[in-house]
This record gives structure tokens, sequence and C-alpha cells, in this order.
């Protein structure tokens, strides 16, 4: 099976290590992702203005192409994610959006939403399946009691999102049992972590950082896993005090794989 | 040659305030054979009514046609009045131009042009409607009533009082409904099993009262007066005989791991069990699923132990048929699955219930003794939160989109009760609005305020999670105060919204009643007719028709035990004249339309027919009037066009057609 | 994205069963849920009492699209009339297949009682495809006289 | 052949079984032979049967057995089953009836043995597989296969499903022919419009004559809908009329489910329109849609359009199936 | 600055604040709550009542996280954030006006910044 798939800004610079374990485990997984080419920048927040148009184009482009080719679109950025899925949803049912951005773009053929979104956790749990995955697992990371970290983006809104439970998840949970680990579930795993504000406002990240870490460690949480390049950032950038251990989920993915080299 | 008259109705503003029905009069006023034309205000009212008597006398009308709401509120009506006005009931026809107009549509223009149309259509047929005269059934004097909680309960005394039969057929195994798991009842705090139980007690006395408990209504047939019901009962394992209710069994029974329904899964029950100890009939069933016997072969306990005989583990059920004349339901309601509101975390955190389960906590039989404690761990709580509107008043498709009506009062006496008994407590009511219309209602909520100190904010709960101490952590908002609160609780209880019981919609398709998007019973009439099914014969007792409580619960059950009364005090019902009806001159006696007819009611023989002007004895098809529904079916099965159906007459139908498309 | 015409309005017959389907759109109704007032119901007891003729006669009157909505199969108020309906609609839309005639023109669907919004939304989606076909030209005449 | 079934018909007459014998007799020419009915031997040396005698008697039957006294009928194979519908319809007194079954290699077109460049036709002979054509212009011969009806080319197969006895000649193992729906799946596999062209070319030809009609033994009211002022389905006022527009559809939904694809009308057709591919699409439909029915197969059978199950196919099909 | 009306914000979020009925379950469930001087549900019911200066002027469009928490919880569907981004957009759309000027980034950046804060940051404090 092969997927069109859509990096993003991130995952080439700062999060090189997402964008190449998730190539990497897909190849031991038995899928392919193919770049889409000369993608471009979703631009990070989805632009909730009804009447921006302009700032939808990249991810129309990437849909488009997707199309074209027949197949669905991966991302792994939840950012990424969220951005496409919603203007995929927009292209999809929103009339006004549908006109004004065919007419702008003048393709052979209007795109109206036809291309399935998936993100690669989705992937893994209804493509792959995550009985299949834990069979694939030569390294269990048995013993390492791991908190999943959602966020905000991948879940809601969940009409549009379609991920998982927008309360109560479980899709992150699932894949670090297939990955031989024990999942601890903590209440603020799926509360925002005030990212798009640590650049900014440092004091209100911190807090809300606080309170993730605090609710985790409280569980029984080592570490944390997650999708999200700016979550990461937050995570570790501004935790008070004594931080935790936080990857992507893509790492710990390879590293079960057996394809990245256990670091001590 | 037809005089016919047009009547167009404002309905108020409903028609008026889209449709010109002064064009719309005027307009039809010049199609051929429109001799009368007006409008006004109420058609239906008594005015409205003596404007059509008046215009039959004066121009000598032969034919009715009423733009109005739909026929199935009104054409009754003027039908009768038609009627009573000197002219046959069957010459009124109904344009539809309220449900199916004005309702609808926004522009004016557009609005008219169309209840025009529908007019001219209506015109178009009642100019071929022939008189019809209504032929007379019998009535079998006995009631159904489905579902035997305290609605269906009264309904069926009621009825049982006024000397006819009824059955009760209840799923469970027990009479006594939600009612019955109810601990104190607002705003008097009687308590529920002492106002309850006596009137279960009655209902199994009665002689008229037969109670099929543990069975459910499989497949019903027949029409108003007249219906055909198989009731399945479900194996109960248990000779209803012979079994003396000591209750041995249960307590020996040693499979004791099945959720209790009855308790709302707070604690287990036996596989054999008798929902709760004043049950009736007081004769247990056994959990085909849960019994070890039954699944495997091997225990028997029960059957050893039973000094009766009673039990019997080759039961099967049983289908039995009766007939009734007139069928209500009262199959009530459940609050809904909380699977979509995990930000209260029900489904994760013992210490979350529902109000229905702090009843059952509350409750002196219930599984703590009435002794109220967080169920994660036995202790006694000393924070409360209640939260109102779970689930209600929802317009995305999380939950429900109407008020669930009972909430605010019992929460009121829960915490009124709650602090009753445990004085210490803090207890804090989250509310987006307290609604109390009722007689002594929002005195009684106002007690819980002044008099228990039950904290009421006006605010919302956003999320309810596990505080790293182990309890609740509730984060809300007070709306006055414009703060948010992060408060820790030991439980928390969520007025969770009720809907009807599931399998309503089955019983609905069975009975063809109408049934809302919300899966409630439809009414005939919001306001005149609020007991009655637009079905004939099938009548609406409790909360399957919408959110109640218990007074208003027994009131309905009352007017709908009258109406069943005032139908199975007739000796004949008068029947749908809209029968199908054979032309034998062109029958050709061919059978397909004896094969389609799902009542029997077409019957073939060789009679002298008069064809051409010349006598000939052959092979026709005859309609029983008395057993034919009207439904069509023949008529299109018929080649020759033969067979039709009076009041959708194949002319009647094509003049429509052609009016419309014209 | 309807690229047709402003001016040409469709044509659109609604038989509807009047247990279920009428009452369905008495329901609409009520809940104010608008469709286009190009539809325009005629109300028969049972989806059974339907001849084909009537959608016939009415294609030939110069309807643009004709529509038959019923109880649910299994819910028939007179247990069975439905069924034969669908036999007789299956086999009849077929044969206006097998003429060449557009397919769009014609439906059916099933809505029960307490379906006020699929009534709805059937008849807008029936619409949307009759106005995308444009004015109905091969059924008016069966016969196809060439002009 | 025609001797045989001459002298059975006499014998029968003479011996009282039958009142009268309903069979074929020349027509205008030798080559359209028509349906009539002979009450004395003598009348019988009229009697013709041979590869011109393509009526179907089978609807004659429904005046015929009504009758005093039983009514001798000659039925070949394919006209058994209009024969049964109408038994099952309750239109023809099978009591009255005495069926002599006869056997059939195909009856003949003369159309055809015309196109292939025959004039002034004498007479045609059937030896066999070929025909001897004896012209004003001199003698021809053609192969049978070739001069046979469309709707023989699909020939049902020599067996009938009922009489009371069989002529000598009959060959009751032969079996059908293949290909029976292949014009109905051409027409299907083309476009819409082009399917639609084709009906426009041939309805259009349509002269209302109402020979399809008249000779169909399905066909059979007492008085037809269109024929008849109480329903407002009649209107001969102009070619605009709901008659006009939509009598051949409405025929074919008539007779469907009913229709044992006899093919008599498309063989009366002055204006030679396919008629009976109607037919045949709604045979097809059914056979796909509700299993395989033969109209006239048996007596006893419901039709599949007065039977339902209750999980058949949406009508939505139509639209599915692309 | 000049102040938009309530027509154009309910026009730019798509939101008919007439849906709300002030049950503030957006209030309860936004983790910035403490961060606004103006809370979710008051944007809803200042647009409702056409005061929308406040709105523009109010430091709460920086500090909403587009968490989406409130969008999801709300029973009526009305969905604050769109309202909150409506009146931040409407504020950036101005001439001359900006949460975050370019002299200010140097500062704030650090090495390992992911790009994407940096994009966010961008569309959401500029034009």
């Amino acid at each position: 099976m092969i997927y069109s798939y859509f990096p993003g800004c991130t995952l080439k610079n700062k999060a090189k290590d997402l964008d190449l374990y998730a190539r990497e485990s897909a190849k031991a997984l038995g899928f392919e992702l193919e770049e889409i080419p000369e993608w471009q920048c979703c631009g990070g927040v989805y632009p909730l203005a009804s009447d921006e148009i302009a700032t939808k184009l990249p991810s129309v482009r990437a849909l488009a192409d997707a199309k074209s080719k027949g197949q669905d679109l991966i991302t792994v950025c939840s950012a990424c994610h969220h951005v496409i899925k919603r203007v995929n949803d927009d292209m999809a049912n929103v009339n006004d959006i549908q006109t004004r951005v065919n007419n702008y773009m003048g393709l052979d053929e209007p795109y109206l939403g036809e291309t399935t979104v998936l993100h690669y956790l989705e992937v893994l749990r209804d493509r792959v399946g995550f009985d299949e995955l834990a069979k694939k697992v030569t390294n269990p990371l048995t013993g390492r009691k791991i908190g999943a970290y959602y966020g905000c983006l991948l879940l809601r809104p969940s009409a549009t999102m379609q991920f998982d439970d927008p309360e109560n998840p479980t899709i992150l949970e699932d894949f670090i049992r297939a990955i031989g680990a024990e999942p601890v579930v903590y209440a603020m795993r799926n509360e925002c972590c005030g990212g798009y504000v640590s650049l900014k406002a440092k004091d209100q990240a911190e807090s809300m950082v606080d309170r993730v870490l605090s609710s985790a460690k409280a569980k029984g949480a080592e570490e944390l896993i997650t999708a999200c390049p700016l979550c990461m950032y937050n995570l570790t950038k501004n935790c008070k005090g004594e931080g935790m251990k936080v990857s992507y989920f893509t790492e710990l993915l390879a590293e079960a794989l057996g394809i990245k080299e256990v670091q001590s | 040659m037809q005089r016919i008259g047009v009547f167009v109705c404002h309905c108020g503003t409903n028609i008026a305030a889209t449709v010109d029905v002064k064009r719309v009069a005027e307009t039809l006023l010049k199609e051929p054979g429109v001799v009368h034309a007006e409008d006004y205000q109420y058609m239906c009212s008594e005015a409205g009514q003596k404007l059509i008597g008046d215009a039959i006398k004066e121009k000598q009308l032969t034919g009715i046609v009423v733009c109005s709401c739909s026929p199935r509120m009104h054409e009754n009506t003027f039908r009768k009045a038609a009627e009573r006005y000197g002219i046959n009931p069957y010459l009124v026809e109904i344009a539809n131009i309220r449900e199916q107009c004005s309702w609808i549509h926004k522009d004016k223009e557009e609005a008219t042009e169309k209840a025009i149309i529908l007019g001219r259509a209506a015109v178009a047929k009642v100019m071929l409607n022939a008189p019809l005269q209504a032929g007379t059934s019998p009535v079998t004097k006995r009631a159904l009533v489905i579902g035997g909680g305290i609605a269906g309960i009264q309904t069926a005394l009621d009825i049982a009082d006024a000397g006819f039969e009824v059955d009760i057929v209840e799923r469970t195994p027990s009479i006594g409904g939600r009612m019955s798991q109810l601990d104190k009842t607002f705003p008097t705090l009687d308590c529920a099993a002492c106002i309850l139980t006596p009137k279960m007690v009655e209902a199994n006395a009665h002689e008229k009262i037969t109670l099929f408990t543990w069975s459910e209504v499989e497949k019903v047939g027949g029409f108003v007066g007249d219906f055909k019901v198989d009731i399945r009962k479900k194996a109960r394992y248990v000779d209803m005989d012979k079994c003396t209710g000591c209750g041995e069994c249960q307590a020996k029974c040693p499979n004791k791991k099945t959720p209790n329904e009855f308790n709302r899964g707070l604690n287990n029950r036996s596989a054999i069990y008798t929902p709760f100890a004043q049950a009736i009939p007081n004769v247990p069933v056994i959990d085909k699923n849960a019994c070890t016997y039954l699944k495997t072969g091997k225990c028997g306990v029960c059957a050893k132990i039973c000094k009766a005989g009673a039990i019997n583990y080759e039961a099967q059920d049983e289908i039995i048929t009766r007939e009734y004349g007139a069928i209500v339901v009262a199959t009530g309601f459940d609050t809904i699955k909380l699977d979509k509101f995990n930000e209260y975390g029900y489904n994760t955190n013992k210490d979350v219930i529902t109000s229905l389960e702090l009843e059952r906590l509350m409750n002196a039989a219930g599984p703590t003794g009435g002794h109220v404690v967080r169920p994660s761990n036995g202790e006694d709580p000393k924070t409360i939160v209640f939260v109102q509107c779970v689930g209600s008043r929802d317009t995305t498709c999380r939950g429900k989109t109407y008020c669930s009506k009972i909430c605010c009062m019992y929460t009121a006496k829960q915490a009124m009760l709650l602090k009753d008994h445990y004085p210490w407590l803090d207890i804090h009511v989250f509310y987006i609005d307290v609604r109390t219309p009722g007689k002594n209602f929002d005195e009684f909520y106002r007690r819980a305020v002044e008099e228990y100190d039950v904290d009421y904010i006006k605010g919302q709960v956003g999320k309810v999670s596990e505080a790293e101490n182990g309890r609740l952590l509730v984060q809300a908002s007070d709306l006055l105060d414009n703060r948010q609160i992060k408060m820790e609780a030991d439980l928390v209880v969520l007025a969770t919204a009720i809907e009807p019981n599931e399998g309503v919609r089955r019983i609905a398709s069975m009975l063809t009643a109408s049934i809302d998007t919300n899966d409630f019973l439809t009414e005939a009439h919001a306001k005149l007719r609020p007991v009655e099914s637009p079905t004939a014969g099938i009548f609406l007792s409790g909360v399957c028709q919408g959110p109640k409580d218990i007074p208003e619960t027994v009131a309905q059950a009352g007017a709908a035990a009258s109406k069943v009364i005032g139908l199975l005090s007739k000796d004949h019902l008068v029947t749908n004249p809209c029968t199908a009806k054979c032309n034998q001159v062109y029958c050709n006696g061919c059978s397909n339309c004896e094969k389609v007819c799902p009542y029997g009611a077409i019957s073939y023989d060789e009679q002298m027919v008069i064809r051409f002007g010349a006598r000939e004895t052959t092979r026709v098809a005859t309609v029983n009037t008395a057993l034919c529904q009207g439904c069509g079916a023949c008529t299109v099965a018929c080649p020759s066009g033969a067979m039709d159906l009076q009041g959708f007459s194949n002319r009647q139908i094509l003049a429509e057609v052609d009016a419309i498309c014209r | 994205m309807s690229m047709n015409n402003s001016e040409w309005k469709p044509k659109i017959v609604a038989f509807c069963c009047n247990w279920c389907s009428y009452a369905g759109a008495d329901l609409a109704g009520s809940s104010r849920l608008a469709y286009p007032a190009d539809v325009k119901i005629i109300r028969v007891p049972c989806s059974c009492r339907v001849n084909p003729m009537f959608i016939l006669r009415a294609f030939q009157k110069g309807a643009d699209g004709v529509i038959l909505c019923g109880c649910h199969p299994g819910d028939c108020h007179y247990s069975t009339g439905n069924y034969y309906a669908r036999r007789r609609m299956t086999t009849l839309f077929s044969m206006l297949d097998f003429l060449g005639v557009e397919k769009n023109r014609t439906h059916v669907e099933w809505v029960s009682a307490a379906e006020g919004v699929k009534f709805s939304a059937t008849m807008n989606k029936f619409i949307e495809q009759v106005r995308e076909l444009g004015p109905n030209v091969r059924l008016e005449d069966i016969r196809c006289k060439q002009n | 052949m025609q001797a045989e079934l001459i002298a059975r018909a006499k014998a029968l007459l003479a011996d009282g079984t039958v009142a009268r014998v309903l069979g074929w007799r020349k027509g205008d020419t030798d080559f359209n032979a028509e349906p009539a009915v002979f009450e004395t031997a003598e009348s019988l040396d009229e009697f013709v049967y041979d590869g011109f005698c393509g009526a179907n008697l089978s609807k004659y039957m429904i005046k015929n057995s009504k009758l005093e006294g039983k009514t001798l009928v000659f039925l070949k194979p394919c006209d058994t089953y209009s024969f049964n519908q109408l038994i099952k319809e309750n239109r023809i007194n099978r009591d009255n009836t005495y069926i002599i079954a006869v056997g059939c290699y195909g009856k003949l077109d003369i159309n055809k043995i015309k196109a292939a460049g025959n004039k002034a036709i004498l007479s045609v002979a059937e030896e066999g597989a070929t025909l001897k054509i004896h012209t004003a212009y001199g003698d021809a011969e053609m192969a049978r296969e070739e001069a046979v009806l469309d709707r023989c080319k699909v020939c049902k197969g020599g067996k009938h499903v009922v009489y009371d006895e069989l002529a000598s000649f009959v060959d009751e193992e032969k079996p059908a022919a293949e290909g029976r729906f292949d014009e109905v799946k051409k027409l299907e596999a083309m476009k819409p419009e082009e399917r639609f062209a084709f009906w426009q070319g041939e309805l259009s030809r349509c002269i209302r004559c109402n020979a399809c009609r008249n000779v169909c033994p399905a066909c059979s009211c007492i008085k037809c809908i269109f024929d008849n002022n109480n329903y407002d389905a009649a209107q001969k006022v102009n070619t605009s009329s709901f008659e006009e527009q939509m009598f051949h559809i409405i025929r074919a939904w008539h007779v469907a489910g009913r229709c044992t694809d006899c093919g008599e009308c498309s063989r009366v057709c002055p204006e030679n329109i396919p008629l009976h591919l109607l037919n045949r699409k709604f045979i097809s439909d059914i056979n796909e849609f509700y299993g395989e029915f033969q109209a006239g197969e048996d007596t006893t059978s419901r039709a599949p359009l007065t039977n339902f199950t209750t999980d058949d196919v949406e009508p939505s099909i139509v639209k599915e199936r692309g | 600055m000049k102040t938009v009306t309530a027509d154009q914000i309910r026009e730019i979020s798509g939101v008919d604040t007439r849906k709300c009925m002030k049950c503030g379950r957006c209030s309860a469930s936004c983790p910035a709550y403490d961060e606004m001087d103006i809370r979710p549900h008051q944007f809803i019911s200042y647009v409702q009542n056409g005061n929308i200066e406040p709105l523009m002027n109010s430091k709460s469009i920086s500090k909403c996280l587009s968490c989406f928490a409130c969008v999801e919880r709300c029973p009526r569907n009305v969905k604050p954030a769109k309202v909150i981004e409506a009146v931040r957009v409407s504020v950036l759309r101005q001439r001359g006006e900006t949460i975050l000027s370019a002299d200010e980034m140097p500062e704030l950046l650090d090495e390992n910044m992911p790009q994407q804060l940096l994009m966010s940051a961008f569309r959401k404090y500029k034009k």
C-alpha cells in the first residue's frame, strides 16, 4: 500500500526524528510513504475565520495531488493533520469554500474533498491493526510506564477530526500496549499544553505544562509520547522543576520494531 | 354539474403569514366547477365551520375543498361539519397548505403559487368524489396495556374498574417499572414504594386484569376494535403456579455475578432472581445467559432446593394470541447512555453516577441499604456535586434536544434528603436554569436553597477528572461570579437525560403508531388529543409520549384509560368507507387482485353480469367491505382497471396528477 | 454548484403513503424543515396504491421528476403493500432506463412518520438531481415521436 | 402433417368429442395463414398447417371455450405457455378444450424470403432444412433457418406444457435455443442516449393500429383501459394524448409477469417494431431480481409482480448497476 | 482602531450567537480562562449585544489557545473559539495592527523552537 505523505515544515527540520522513524517504521510494517512533491507548509493553524481562503490553498494542493494519484493522504504532525483534515472537511461540505477555492485553483477537475486524510496512528490502528503491529515488535518496551499525551489538535473538534473519543481517547494507549510498554492514563492527557502561547506568554505555557506533567507523574508515568513537535518543544522547554522524558511516538515505534539503535 | 366551495384557512398567521390566502381563494374561484371561495381566520373553529355550512345551503355546494392544515389533523373535523350541514362527509377534500406549504417555505410568492396548485389538485379530485357510506365493525371488549410501570398499572386499573378486561404485557420479571426504583417522590416526599406497591397488588388481584410479565409483544395485526396480538411469554424456567415465592433458590444460587439491572449495576444478583423484594408476581426467573445449568447442564442447585418443585429447565418461550379492541402504549423511559459524555468521567470513574443510580443508593432496599457511599471505596462522601442537564437541551448529536423535565425537581429532592441524613454534607448543584413549573414545585426548590443550604451555582461543569489524591476534580464555571471553579468532590451525580425505552420503535412500527425523531410516540393532536396516537385504537400513557413526572403520568394514564373505556363501551365502530370496489363489467376474473390482498377481502364467484348490453354469467371479483382496509394493492394488480379504490380512485388520482402538472 | 439557469423550476410529484411518509412530510413541516416548493405531494393510502400509470401520466403531463415514498419495508400499515410497490417500481424504473430515460428522474424512498428530517433531506436531494438533468423531454412521449 | 391433423380433427368431430375445431386456414395469400373455426368435416378441407401458421391460437380459446361443447385446438409448443397462462388467469375453461400438440420447426417469415431476392413468389415448399421457392421467374432454394421468424431463432424448445394428445411429428426433446436475451443485453450495454435514440427510431413509426394488442394472448381484457371511458386513460383526441404517448410502456407493464414471450406482437406489427424487446426486458429483469420465471410454465405459481419476498432488491438497484 | 460590527463578527466566524443558552460550559472548559480578561462565554454575549469594542481591546484574543475544548463541549454548537478568532482577525486586518512585531521576534527565539511555532505565531499574531 502506498500513501501520499505530507511531512510538514517541522519534520524537515527540528522534528527529523518524527519523520525519519515514521518512514523507517512504515517500511518495516509494509506500507510506503510517497512524499508529495513540492508540498507547501500547511500554515500550522487551521484558519478558523470562514472568509479565509488563501491560507487553505496549500492544504488543498496536497489533497488534490493525493486525489490525482488515487492515494490516501498521511500526516504525522498533529498540527498538519488538524489543518489538512479540517480543510478537507470544508472542501467536502462547505459550498462557499468549495466554490471559491476551486475558482481560484482552476484545477482540471474541481476538488471536492474526495481524498481520505489519515494520521499515521490511524493507519497503525485501522489499516495495519495494533494486533498485527504487536506481532512485528522485536524489541518490546517491556516495563516502561508511558503516558500518552494527546493534546488538543488530534482530537478536537471531534465532529471533524473523527480521530477518537475526544474525552476518553484510547488510540495512543493501545499503541503503547502494542509496543509492549504499559500505558498510564491520566486526566490531563487531552488538555492543551499551551503550545501556541509558548512564544509570547511563557508563564501561561509553563503553568499549563505543569498541570499536564504533574497529572501524569501522579499516575506513575515515567515518560510521555506525543505526535506533535510543538507539544514536544513546550513540554520539554517550559517545564518548571524536574521535567519528563518526552518522545515522538514514531521513535518508540522504531525502537520496538528494532530499527532504531537503542540509545542508553 | 358540480358546485364546489373552496375555504382557505389562515390558521392565525401559521398559513396567512406565508401564503396570500386571499389570492388563493380568488384564483381557485376561477377554476371550473368552483362556485364559492372564501378565506377565514380559523376554518376549524365553530364560526369557520358555520361559514362552510352557510355556503353549502346558499350555494347548494356538491363538494368542498378546505385549504388548511394536514388532513391528518382536521379532515375528520371538516367531514363532520359537512355532514352536519347536509352533504356527504366524503365530498370533502383537504389541501394541505400548512405542513406542506406555509411552514416550509419562506418566500410568499412561491408559497402562494404552491398553495394554489395544491388547492387546484384538491378541486380536481373533489369533482370526482362520490358520496360514501361508512359501514360498521364489532369491538372486542378487551384492552392491552404494553408496559407495567405506574402508567400502565394506572391505565389498566382504571379500565378494569370500568368493567373491561385488561392485559398488561411487561417485559421485565415484575411490574412496577421505573417508579419502583425510586426512593422518595417530589414534592411531597412520599416513599415511592409506599404509594406504588398497593397499586401493584391491586392490579395483580383485580379479576379483570391479567398480567403477562417477562413477556413481550411479538406481532400486532388487525385494526381498531379488532386487534390480534401475539404475545411472547419468555421462558421463566419457574412454574408460576407452583412457586411459593420463598426465595430459597435466590439465596442458594451459586452464580451471583450478574450485574443487577434493578440496582443499575451497582451490585450483582443471582442467576435466578426477582428484581426486588416486592416484585409482582413474586416468582423468580432464571437468567438463561447467566445460569450455569442452562449453559452447561451442571449445577441444578435451585431445582434441588425448591420444595415446591417449581423449577423447570425445559421451559420454552410460548406465543399466545389474544384479541383486543384497544391498545395502550406505556413503555416508559430510561436514562441515556453516557458514552458520548466522557468529559464527565462516568465510564472511567466509579464515583461519577447518574441520578437514578443515586436513587438506588439512597433507597433503603438498595444495594447499600440506603447508606450513600462512594462506590469506588465505600467511604462516606463529604462533598457532592450535582450536574444538571447532562445530555438534555443538547443540539449536537451527543444528547437530546429536549428538556428532560424531571431533573430539576429530583435533584432538589435528592439534595434535601441527603442533607437530612447527612447534615455535614457539602452539596453543590451546577445548573443552567432551574425549571420548577408545577404546584408547590418552586417552593420545594427554594427550600433546598434557603433551608438546606444547598449551594446552587449558575454555570456548568466542563470536566470531571480524578484528582491526584484520588478524589474527583470538578472544573466548572460560575457565571454570576465570573470565575472558573476547580473543586474537589467525592461524588458527582449527573442529572442524565431521559429517553424512551429501547425497543419502543419496534413496538411503534408493529402498531403503525407515529413516533418522533426522539422516539417519543406522537399524539394525534398536541393539545386536543394528547393521549391518542394518530393510529386509531392506539393510546399513549406516560413518558413514552414525552417527559413527565409521576403526577402527570398518573393523570395521563387516567386520561388514556377514559379514552379506551369510551371505545370499548361501543358495540360497533364505524368503518372506513374508502374500500376497494370491483366494477364487474370490466372484471376479467383473473384473480391477480385476490393474490395481493393482505386481508383476504376479495373473493371470486360466477355471477350474472350485464356486459355491453348482454347478460353473461361469468367469474368476477367481489370485495368484502368489512374486511377491506383500503390499501389499494389490488387496484394496481388489476390489468383492466375494474378494481378501484373509493376515495382514492384512479380517476381522482389522475386528476390530481393532471392538476399538479398542468 | 448547479449550473442551470434559474428560470426553470422543476415540477416534482411526490406520492406519499398516508401512514408513514405523508406523516413524515407533516413532521418535516411542523419541524420547519424546508425543501423547495417544486414538490407537490399526492396523498395515497399506501405506496401499493400507486399505479405506474400515475407516474407515467405525471411525466406525460410535464413533470420533471416523480418520487414515491412509503413506510419502511416491514412497517407497512397494511403489512405488505410496500413490498408490492417495491417490485413494481423496481421493474418500472428498470424499464424506463431501458428506454433511455434518465434514471434520476424517478426515486423511491422509505420514510417513516418519525423521519421528518429524512423526508426533507430526501426531497432536497431529489430536486437537486432533477435540476441537474434539466427539463424532462424524453419521458413526455414514450412513443418518441421525432419532431 | 397437415393431412394427419385434418384426419384427426374429422374423427374427433365425428365421434362427438368436440363440437368445433380451432385451427388455421389460408389467408389472403398462401403465406399468411389465419386462425379459423371449423364446425363441419367439409369445412376442414380448408384447414392448413404449414410453415406460415405462426398465429398463436390460445387467445381465441377465451371465447371458444365458453361455447357449448368442447373445442379442439392445435397448439405449437410456445403456444401452450400462453394457453396455460390463460388457464391460470381463469380465462379459458380447460374442461371445454381438447388440445392436440403439434410440432414446429420454426415458423417462416415471408418477408425474409422476399428479402433474399425472391420476387413474385408462387409457392414455398418445405423439404427438411431447405425451402424450395417457386417464383414466376423460376425456382430457388434457401436454408429454412434463414427464413424463420426472429422469435423462432430463440425458440423455447419443443416441449408442450399442456395438451391432450401429441401429433405424430412432435419433438418434445427439442432443446431451447440459446441467446434469448442477447438483444436485450445489447441494448442494455448502450449508453442511455443511444438507447433513447434506438427507441425513438423504432417507436416513432407506430401508427397505433392496435395489432399488437389485439393479437397478444395476455392483452385479453374484457375492455382495455385505453378503450374505457370510465378510466381517465382513454384519450383518443389527438397525438399528444396520454393514450397515444404512453401506450407501449403501459401495455408492456400490464403484461409484465404474465407475458410468455410468444413474440406475436412483433410478428404482427406492420411497422416491424421490435415490441417483444420491451416484454423481454421485463422478463430478463424479473429473472435477475426475483429468480427465473417463465409465465405459463404451470397454472398455479404466483406471478412475480403479485408476489414478494421481504428482502427483495430496492428500486435503487437500477441506479446502482450503472 | 476601528471597531467592527457584531454582524461582521458573526459573518467572519459563521457563528449564530443566538443559539447560545448561556450554560457556561465553554468557560468551564477553557484552560486559558484565568489568563483572560473577557471570558469565552462573555464573547458570545458581547457579540449578541453588539458590544465589540471591549473585545477588540481584550487581551483574551491572544490568550486563546485554539484548543477547541469550548467547541467540543458546547451543547448548542455555538463554537466560541470561532468568535474569538473572528475578533482577533478583525483586529489584525486593520492597518498597522499586530500582536507580534518583527522587532520582538529575535529575543523570543531559541534554537529548539520548532518551525511550526513560528509559523503559527505569524498566522495568529500578524496579518
